[in-house]
């Protein structure tokens, strides 16, 4: 069981980098931040994984809590901005 | 038992980390913003759903399980209104929408 | 500006507002409970504390109308119905999820999107926020703006437009609310946008059909 | 587009999911000693919850909820518990932040560590969060004082 987390962990890690190419290309600003967001929603799996390979989910489920927290009001504070340099 | 935990957490990993590959996938094969906004918001919290029912398998029925329940619910509140935000500003800022151009008009 | 007529209501429904402050407190107190996971005495006497604080920091917000003038109402949903429609949800997040996941896979990836414009007949804003959040969670549609009643949505294919533009999910989120809440009266008005800022055709609800 | 206000969804979202944020803030505040937390990122967080109700319902509105001209004092107020409590350890005769040293007598040694620690973290917790928002407001150039 443990191999299986681990390998599933290089997955997701690769996973994790196809977002990028968009943050990387995207034609316009908003898809370089879907692109940003989608990371971080990954990110979440992957901190829980590492809990449950270091034996420490109690632990991590509060560190994945608040970075689901903190991406959803990333997310909202990168739209205000956009409305805030669309009026000026 | 254990080992019927067992069979269903790799199921529902393996699904959620597929759904999540996909999502990414799509992200970067969509042709235009909101069709990845789509991709974005749909795929991944339903590959982040799966994911976490897995680990709620594999962790049995206790408080931990209670608290990966509450990331899943977090995660499907939030979800879709940051999709929405994304997308309305993109809207408004004036970003054109992807169309197939075809015989109809 | 519409400070005074809130006030008033805050006068004749204060029984209703104060039974949403306590159902606010015992979830943020059964939340507390599952997150500390210390069930002594002491541990819930802090989750008291916090959990009153928060309640009494929120509340002094509760009375501002909100940015379109309207006051935030929504204490008096069906409760029962509320959860057979957050399963009935669930359910459509797993079917939205596996749709889009096929036409991302799909070699020649069959969209055709599109932004339908659509006004509603929903009660009050609480309403119009769940059928957005239902709108954006169901498959193949994302709800792209609210403006007053009017609701923007971006289709992923034609199909789907045409579910939405039936009133099903609408009267379902008006059951929510209402008794009695069919799906011919609620759906009017459906426009299709060609690009993004700009009406070609507008179809009203009788002559698509 | 003049004049557009928020869509009702994200400001519902803000109000309904602020209490939940702040609730959360005030428990990772309070469980440091058992998993990761503490002041900072309990302090982070309650800033999170209430900058979230500043961009969502709107920073005039949100004034209700914490007001910018309150902010730095309760900032100023978190350092003063956190440096006065290390100062009475000293007064009490220990080193700066020495716990076991502070003037309280009936409690036992290892209480007041856990009190003590539970009271500087409370400092801490109230300054990071009050900062926070005063760094946010300034930026908005929001002036209610």
């Amino acid at each position: 069981m443990e191999n299986f987390f681990v390998m599933i962990a290089a997955i997701l890690a690769l996973v994790l980098l196809i977002p990028f190419y968009r943050v990387y290309d995207g034609p316009t600003v908003f898809d370089r931040l879907l692109g940003s967001a989608a990371v971080g929603a990954k990110t979440i799996t992957l901190v829980l994984l590492f809990g449950v390979i270091y034996d420490r989910v109690d632990m991590f489920v509060d560190i994945a809590l608040g970075y689901a927290i903190l991406n959803f009001v990333g997310a909202i504070a990168m739209a205000k901005y956009f409305k805030s340099t669309r009026r000026k | 038992m254990e080992a019927i935990a067992n069979i269903f957490t790799v199921i529902f990993v393996l699904l959620g980390a597929a759904f999540m590959l996909v999502g990414s996938i799509g992200v970067n094969r969509f042709p235009d913003f909101f069709s990845r906004a789509h991709a974005s918001g749909k795929v991944d919290t339903l590959g982040i759903m799966l994911f976490i029912v897995g680990l709620m398998f594999y962790n049995g029925i206790n408080l931990t399980s209670l608290k990966l329940g509450l990331i899943a619910v977090f995660v499907g509140m939030t979800s879709p209104v940051a999709a929405h935000a994304l997308a309305r500003r993109a809207l408004i800022h004036g970003v054109k929408h992807w169309k197939r151009n075809e015989k109809e008009g | 500006m519409a400070q005074s007529s809130g006030s008033e209501q805050v006068q004749t429904g204060f029984f209703k507002k104060y039974k949403a402050v306590i159902l606010q407190a015992l979830l943020l107190m059964a939340l507390w409970l599952v997150l500390s996971g210390h069930f002594d005495l002491e541990h819930i006497i802090y989750g008291a504390l916090s959990v009153l604080l928060v309640v009494w920091l929120n509340y002094r917000i509760s009375f501002v109308p909100m940015s379109n003038g309207e006051q935030v109402v929504g204490s008096n949903v069906i409760v029962h119905r509320m959860i057979l429609y957050l399963f009935w949800l669930l359910w459509q997040i797993v079917k939205s999820g596996t749709f889009v996941a096929y036409l991302t896979l799909h070699p020649k990836m069959p969209i055709n999107p599109m932004i339908v414009r659509f006004r509603s007949k929903l009660p009050n804003p609480l309403a119009k926020v769940i059928l957005g959040n239902s709108i954006t969670l169901t498959p193949g549609t994302l709800t792209v703006d609210i403006k007053d009643d009017f609701f923007t949505v971006h289709a992923l294919i034609k199909d789907m437009e045409e579910e939405l533009v039936s009133g099903d999910m609408e009267a379902r989120v008006g059951r929510l609310y209402l008794n009695k809440c069919t799906p011919e009266e609620m759906c009017t008005d459906i426009s299709i946008l060609e690009s993004s800022l700009e009406i070609r055709k507008s179809v009203s609800r009788r002559d698509r059909k | 587009m003049t004049g557009q206000t928020h869509s009702p969804i994200i400001e519902v979202a803000g109000r309904g999911l602020a209490p939940i944020i702040q609730l959360i803030g005030i428990y990772v505040f309070f469980h440091g000693h058992y998993g990761p937390g503490g002041g900072f990122q309990g302090g982070v967080l309650l800033a999170a919850g209430v900058l979230l109700l500043r961009m969502t319902v709107g920073a005039e509105n949100s004034q209700a909820h914490v007001a910018a001209k309150r902010t730095l004092t309760n900032c100023a107020i978190g350092a003063v518990i956190f440096v006065g409590t290390g100062i009475v350890a000293i007064l009490g005769g220990g080193y700066f932040l020495d716990y076991a040293h502070l003037p309280v007598q009936w409690l036992e040694p290892a209480y007041m560590r856990y009190y003590g620690i539970l009271f500087v973290e409370l400092g801490i917790t109230l300054g990071v969060m009050t900062g926070l928002i005063t760094i946010y407001d300034d930026i908005l150039e929001v002036d209610y004082a």
